[in-house]
């Protein structure tokens, strides 16, 4: 299998803080990756650091076989990696097919004057644009509210804009931060076929997440992090198996089990 | 304790709470479920205040509270860990536990050092980060400094809008086990949850809210028992 | 207000072709309908002022880059187009892009290093920049006449005819206007435009998403200066005299006022900013020295009466609280 | 040829009218606050005096604000209005000049008491300022003043940097090489300078025998600033006149300042303190040079007008007679060089006991 | 040698005076969260306030200085109820219009009321000077480096370490969290703005008495110079805008010793911008704190 992602020895220190410590990961192409561990574990700033966000304090990361280390978020997006955030981040006071339009920003060519003298570039790019955003949106089952401010919408579905959008991107990776949060246990299930759909079609896919059942149902490996460290990863059943991960994680497993006491 | 009769709100003309009642006895644990945007984080803003409502009352310990100012609401008892968490990201995690004092002015000094002392065991996490400022800690270690604060301001009644969102299980219990200390001690807890499975495992009774309105109110065993509960918000 | 604006907008779809048509015509009739030249001093003014508040609406509204100095800006176009016809003898109309470039290269120094800073602190970088130009224009005696100012900046002529007075000149600011907001409005529907707002509303995403922000932010403060040199170039032989003194914060702050009280984010917001804001200080004349007194007074009432401006963008995170729900319920109505 | 229709006032009274431009608000209210009282002052007098040649008088003051574009907009106005035959004003040099191509368009007179940009005057025949000409003014400061009554070699110089400070500077400097003086040092500042501290040690610094401040507004607080280093030092000042504000700010700091001036508000003069009386009073404060200037503006379109005689008072005739005038004003004579402005003839004068002293004898027409 | 000592004690008075605005404006900003240009009025007003007092009851400092803070915590009341109290939720520029109007409002009301004219402020402190070796140093500028060190150190202390400090921080950062923590938001920002201009007002009082006159168009640049100082010192942390206000007023008059006045605002400006490409939030930039 192919190496999509590859973190080699990644450090990221916060003053004295070792939010992400000397972590080593691999994601294949085809994979749909879970990250999970306790709350403050690093997971959101591993993110962020394969995404460009922050500056690695050490280590490399690897995309595609390129070196993307402190690479500018931008230029990673276009590399195709796209992210969604923990506190979602949509563009508010857009209306969601102008988010997703946005989306479609690294794909198009427009330059100034194209835009001023409406040359056949910008006519492209703005069909572009148009088409595929409603194909998107869709698909993601949000067509009745494509010019909704996306601002109003309920939390759940605004998590799933923010999905659309970045699948505009048309990424070969997609980083999910806790995209269930938020939503209701039915609102979750719906997510969970979503992204398996997403896998099947062919998009690589990592995520995080503190529902059980969305990790364990929906993930091929998993990783787990605590204090900044990796202290586990493989595949669902042996996470669950491992002692550290239940001491540090799981708990007594009322949570992991569904809320079924 | 806590009443509430024929409450309603609009943002606009939206109506997001229409005609609500409902009651919390002292030393109960009630919860509210419902699907998104159902009205209840609603709910919770108009009783501290933070709205304005269209119409109906709300009493606290008998005293009507309908049209107090929220910082009176809230000296008279009434904790509100809202959605979202909203620490003050610029305060380390020490001031926000202390701004979590201003609320009740009856606080003595060494009350406000034993508060603390209690609220760094719950949470061993805090003190570690005791001069971090709020903003840098992660998602998880918000939430608990939310919850932090409001128990430092020793209150009657907390009610606490989704606190288990983006908890990792262990917190998530913890924090289940946490409120059922809390309505231990001898305080009452209001509690919004989406696991609602848990939540009304721990509740002592619930109430079910779908646009707007209560559809459903029981005991919290007999909720989690019905059928169409289950279906509509425990996954099936 | 918002009804208002939207019946005018139904009304405006419907006839859009002879409002277009006929409306031109006027615009090209007024000199003829009001020859004296104090109307059309003010209307030169208002028009001025349009490409102005139109151009700080672009850094400042649809970036959200926030430009307390704009008076900077047009004090380089101004200097560049007097200096250059001065000196060298250059026309006028080669000089307005000249001047425009020579600006949009400045607002580029300025923006570069400064592109990490947020809000407050950029808005305090422009508002020093903007002292400086305007400082170095009183010290380099040698170049811009210092304090002396530079005089007898030559006019503009075509074919022939001399545009020396308020009345002639309508035509060249008539033309900048016409030009600036086709121009803008096309930039801003694309790609581009698209790109500024999405830093607007979140910065953040918009990196996630690809967008290189401190490229776009980078043009969209040299495509705002661009048109403040434009305006500049044009003020320059409009006047045929300027110095220092022209070009002082409260100018900026004015410009401000002109942008925000029209609405920003919008192209609209500074055509009606300008044209209530400059007709605002005409009418309040008779009331001699408390006519600041009652400008201050009216600006604070429009704040309060409609905080985001006569046209703003409601759909905006320029836009107020109350302005949300609004439009939020529109919206569920509409949707229902 | 434009103009020539006059207006009519309610009793039938024929009616000349003037307008005025001044800055009302802003920064530089004072003194268009000023220029509005001395105007208005000027024409009730004449007015009460049976007016000019059977006219009555009127000014219709308008609120540039200091703004170059607002005082265009004005003086668009002022000229499309007929009834409007001249204009008084602007304030600040900016502003007039901004004026120049209008008023020179609409053939009607701009003529302002204090533009002191050296250029305005030539921009147009319609353009008349009477402050004078620094390139009198500044060198009789240092050829008379410095070299000859004070008898001192090395001064220090503190300008604002105006057009009106600036060109005062070089024409000092002009002087004072014809007479060798040494200027050991300079500095410069611009409006609303507040702190002039570090300026003058660094001209203390170079221990100069006086120092000469140009400015108007902020002699006052030059003045206090170095009595506040405790520094012992004969001060001169260029451009403020006699104007008792500076005793009324500087109190004792004041004492021994020297001034140049084109006029002087004698004490025992009753006339003049008539006028410095009714000026307070209307103004509420004490009069600089910039309100008598405004002042003789009106006397000298006055004189202009009645120079007409029977002929039809028009805009180009009020010009025309403008140009050859010669009057003897409150600011001293006045007679237009064929730019259109005024060389002025200059008096010493000393502050003594809290007082504007005049120090005769080294008049400049003496010499 | 010695003229350059004298220059850098005048460059630290004058950067004193700076401070001594700064540290209002930076209570301002910290409590609303907004930066005004209002300040410059409220500087003038407070220096009017004392003036009238010394005309009419006599020269006592005490007294002047309680005027001071009295009108100028007046007007902050106007200002906030003006400029903040209902835009709280709103983008900023709006309140930023707001206090331009204000500020526009009240200088042209001053200007009508008070005239246009300067107004004398002259002997209200003995004007001694001290030498201490080749220094000079007048009594006026330690009265104002003192003035500028206690309040400085008493508000850091206020704000940093009291209860009242934690609530005006809290009310800087979240109106709606600090409701729920029972603080009556709209008072405590009030009065936190207040605070801010009353040691405006006492500035104003200062430093017309230094410079021994006042105007009422005085406020505009004194009021960009305090914003100036603050943004240098990161806005909100008053010992920080302090350092900013003294480093603003030596640099200036360290430029001006190498060249002349004309250019004060380009050193000033200049060192400003020069310090926020290196520090984008001032002397007081935290590192890592998460932008949520
Ligand atoms: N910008 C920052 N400055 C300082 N500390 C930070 C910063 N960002 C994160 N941290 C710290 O790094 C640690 C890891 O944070 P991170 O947000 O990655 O946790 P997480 O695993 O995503 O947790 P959660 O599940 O609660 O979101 C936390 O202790 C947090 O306090
Ligand atoms: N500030 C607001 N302005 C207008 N409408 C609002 C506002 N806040 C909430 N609403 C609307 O009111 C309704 C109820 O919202 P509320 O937040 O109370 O729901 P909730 O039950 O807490 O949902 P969730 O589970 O998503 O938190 C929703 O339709 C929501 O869109
Ligand atoms: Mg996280
Ligand atoms: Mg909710």
């Amino acid at each position: 299998m192919k190496v999509l992602l590859e973190a080699k020895n990644v450090s990221k220190h916060f003053g004295g803080l070792k939010a992400v410590d000397n972590v080593d990961m691999v994601i294949y192409e085809g994979d749909i990756f879970g990250i999970i561990g306790p709350n403050g574990a690093g997971k959101t700033t591993f993110f962020n650091l394969c995404s460009g966000v922050f500056p690695v304090t050490g280590g490399e990361i690897y995309f595609n076989g390129e070196n993307i280390t402190n690479l500018r978020p931008d230029i990673i997006a276009k590399k195709g990696m796209a992210r969604t955030f923990q506190n979602i981040k949509l563009f508010n006071y857009m209306s969601v097919l102008e988010n997703i339009k946005i989306g479609f920003h690294i794909h198009s060519r427009t330059r100034m004057w194209d835009a001023i003298l409406h040359t056949s570039v910008y006519k492209r790019d703005e069909k572009l644009a148009e088409e595929k955003g409603m194909e998107i949106i869709e698909r993601v089952g949000l067509k009745d509210y494509k010019d909704i401010l996306a601002g109003n919408l309920p939390y759940g579905m605004q998590r799933m804009v923010e999905i659309a959008r970045a699948l505009a991107l048309d990424p070969k990776l997609l980083l999910l931060d806790e995209p269930a949060a938020g939503m209701n246990p039915n609102e979750t299930m719906a997510l969970m076929e979503f992204i398996k759909k997403l896998n099947h079609e062919g998009y690589t896919i990592a995520v995080i997440e503190h529902d059980m059942k969305f990790v364990m149902n929906t993930c091929n490996r998993i990783m787990v992090l605590n204090f900044g460290k990796k202290i586990c990863e493989g595949d669902p059943e042996y996470v669950r198996s491992n002692k550290e991960v239940n001491e540090a994680y799981f708990g007594k497993g009322i949570v992991v089990q569904g809320g079924t006491m | 304790m806590l009443k509430i009769q024929n409450l309603s709100v609009n943002y606009g003309y939206i109506a997001a709470v229409k005609n609500i009642s409902l009651e919390v006895n002292e030393g109960e644990i009630v919860t509210l479920i419902g699907g998104n945007g159902a009205g209840k984080t609603t709910t919770l803003m108009a009783i501290s205040g933070l709205v304005p409502k269209a119409s109906g009352t709300i009493t606290f310990k008998g005293v009507n509270i309908t049209k107090m100012s929220p910082d009176k609401i809230v000296k008279m008892g009434i904790c509100h860990v809202p959605e979202g968490r909203r620490i003050f990201p610029s305060l380390t995690v020490y001031e926000n536990l202390m701004a979590g004092t201003i609320g009740n002015p009856s606080l003595k000094k060494p009350q406000i050092k034993q508060l603390l002392e209690k609220n760094y065991e719950l949470f061993p996490r805090l003190r570690e980060r005791m001069k971090q400022s709020g903003g840098s800690l992660s998602g998880g270690e918000q939430q608990m400094l939310a919850i932090a604060r409001g128990l430092m301001m020793d209150p009657d009644i907390i009610m606490l809008d989704e606190p288990s969102l983006g908890l990792a299980p262990i917190i998530v219990e913890e924090i289940f086990d946490l409120i059922l200390k809390i309505r231990n001690a001898g305080k009452t807890v209001l509690l919004i949850e989406q696991n609602a499975s848990m939540a009304l495992s721990i509740a002592d009774r619930g109430y079910v809210i779908e646009t707007g309105n209560v559809v459903l109110e029981g005991k919290g065993r007999e909720l989690l028992a019905n059928p169409d509960v289950r279906k509509a918000y425990l996954g099936g | 207000m918002n009804e208002i604006i939207l019946k005018l907008k139904s009304i405006y779809d419907k006839y859009k072709i002879i409002i277009i048509l006929a409306g031109s015509i006027l615009l090209l009739l007024v000199p003829v309908i009001f020859p004296k030249s104090y109307i059309m001093g003010i209307i030169c003014r208002i028009l001025l002022y349009i490409i102005l508040a139109g151009g700080l609406n672009v850094i400042n509204g649809y970036s959200s880059q926030f430009c307390i100095g704009y008076a900077g800006f047009f004090c380089i176009g101004a200097y560049t187009e007097a200096i250059l016809a001065l000196r060298l003898k250059i026309n006028f109309w080669l000089l307005l892009p000249i001047a425009g470039i020579v600006t949009a290269i400045a607002g580029l120094l300025i923006c570069l290093p400064t592109l990490k800073l947020k809000g407050k602190y950029l808005a305090l970088v422009t508002l020093g920049f903007s002292e400086i130009v305007r400082l170095i224009a009183l010290n380099w005696s040698s170049l811009t006449g210092g304090p002396m100012g530079l005089k007898g900046i030559p006019v503009p002529k075509i074919f022939g005819i001399e545009f020396k007075n308020s009345l002639s000149y309508y035509y060249i600011f008539l033309f900048l206007v016409a030009i600036f907001l086709f121009v803008t409005r096309r930039v801003i529907n694309s790609r581009i435009g698209r790109a500024w707002m999405s830093i607007r509303e979140d910065e953040q995403a918009a990196r996630s998403l690809g967008v290189d922000t401190s490229m776009y932010k980078a043009l969209n403060f040299m495509y705002g200066a661009f048109w403040a040199g434009i305006a500049g170039a044009a003020y320059a032989p409009y006047t045929r005299y300027i110095d220092s003194t022209f070009f002082t914060l409260d100018e900026g702050f004015n410009i401000l006022s002109m942008a925000i009280i029209g609405g920003m984010g919008t192209l609209i917001g500074p055509v009606a900013g300008s044209i209530v804001v400059n007709l605002l200080t005409e009418l309040l004349r008779p009331i001699s020295e408390y006519r600041l007194v009652a400008y201050a007074i009216l600006i604070i009432a429009m704040m309060w009466l409609r905080p985001q401006g006569l046209f703003g963008a409601s759909k905006s995170i320029l836009a107020g609280k109350e302005i949300v729900k609004k439009a939020r319920k529109a919206e569920k109505e509409a949707a229902a | 040829n434009v103009g020539g229709t006059k207006g009519k006032t309610e009793e039938g009274e024929k009616v000349i009218k003037f307008g005025l431009l001044a800055p009302l608000t802003g920064v530089n209210a004072e003194y268009g606050k000023g220029f509005e009282v001395a105007t208005k002052m000027a024409i009730e007098e004449i007015n009460k005096a049976g007016g000019v040649n059977g006219y009555k008088l009127e000014i219709e003051v308008a609120d540039s604000k200091g703004d170059q574009k607002e005082s265009s907009d004005l003086a668009r106005k002022f000229g499309d209005d007929k009834e409007i035959l001249a204009i008084i004003g602007d304030f600040t040099s900016g502003c007039c000049m901004a004026n120049a191509p209008i008023v020179d368009a609409a053939g009607i007179v701009q003529l302002s008491p204090t533009a002191s940009n050296p250029d305005y005057a030539g921009m147009s025949p319609y353009t008349f300022s009477i402050m004078g000409r620094q390139d009198a003014e500044a060198p009789f400061f240092a050829k008379y003043i410095i070299h000859k009554y004070l008898g001192m070699k090395n001064v220090a110089l503190i300008y604002i940097n105006s057009d009106w400070g600036v060109s005062s500077r070089d024409n000092f400097l002009k002087g004072a090489q014809e007479v060798g003086l040494n200027i050991v040092a300079e500095a410069s500042y611009v409006q609303d300078e507040k702190d002039f501290s570090s300026l003058l040690l660094k001209l203390k610094a170079a221990n100069p025998e006086a120092v000469i401040i140009f400015d108007q507004g902020a002699v006052p607080q030059i003045v206090n600033q170095i009595a506040a280093l405790d520094w012992d030092i004969q001060i001169c000042a260029l451009g403020p006149g006699t104007s008792q504000q500076i005793i009324e700010l500087c109190g004792e700091n004041a004492e021994g300042l020297i001034t140049s001036t084109p006029f002087f508000f004698d004490p025992n003069n009753e006339k003049q303190m008539a006028w410095k009386e009714e000026f307070v009073k209307r103004a509420g404060f004490e009069p600089t040079v910039h309100p008598v200037m405004a002042y003789d503006c009106v006397y000298l379109l006055k004189e202009a007008i009645e120079m007409i005689g029977d002929g039809e008072i028009t805009r180009k005739a009020i010009r025309d007679n403008l140009q050859v005038v010669e009057y003897d004003g409150l600011g001293g004579p006045i007679k237009f060089s064929d730019a259109g402005d005024v060389t002025r003839k200059y008096l010493i004068c000393a502050v003594e006991n809290g007082k504007f002293v005049l120090k005769a004898g080294y008049d400049y027409a003496d010499e | 040698m010695e003229y350059l000592l004298n220059q850098i004690v005048n460059g630290i008075s004058q950067g004193a005076i700076y401070a001594l605005m700064a540290i209002g404006y930076s209570v301002v900003v910290g409590v609303t969260g907004l930066i005004t240009f209002t300040h410059g009025e409220v500087i003038m007003i407070g220096a009017f306030a004392s003036f009238y007092i010394f005309q009419y009851i006599g020269n006592n400092l005490i007294l002047g200085i309680i005027a001071s803070f009295i009108a100028s915590w007046i007007l902050g009341m106007f200002i906030y109820y003006v400029c903040y109290d209902r835009f709280f939720e709103a983008p900023s520029h709006i309140s930023l219009i707001c206090t331009i109007g204000a500020s526009m409002l009240i200088r042209n009301l001053a200007q009508i009321y008070f005239g246009p004219n300067q107004k004398p402020m002259l002997n209200i402190i003995d004007n001694k000077v001290y030498r201490i070796g080749v220094l000079q140093v007048s009594l006026m500028q330690i009265v104002i480096l003192i003035t500028v060190v206690v309040l400085a150190s008493i508000l850091a202390f206020f704000i940093n370490n009291t209860r009242w400090g934690i609530m005006l921080r809290a009310v800087s950062q979240d109106k709606k969290a600090a409701y729920l923590m029972g603080i009556n938001v709209r008072k405590t920002a009030m009065i936190g703005n207040c605070i801010g201009c009353g040691l405006a007002g006492i500035a104003g009082l200062l430093i017309s008495i230094y410079y021994q006159t006042l105007q009422a168009t005085m406020g505009g640049s004194l009021g960009m110079k305090a914003f100036s100082s603050s943004v240098l010192g990161g806005l909100t942390d008053t010992r920080y805008s302090a350092l900013g206000g003294l480093a603003i007023g030596l640099i200036e008059n360290l430029g001006i010793t190498i060249s002349t006045a004309s250019f004060r605002d380009i050193f000033a400006f200049g060192f400003l911008i020069t310090v926020l490409i290196i520090r984008p939030e001032g002397f007081a930039s935290r590192k890592g704190a998460k932008s949520q």
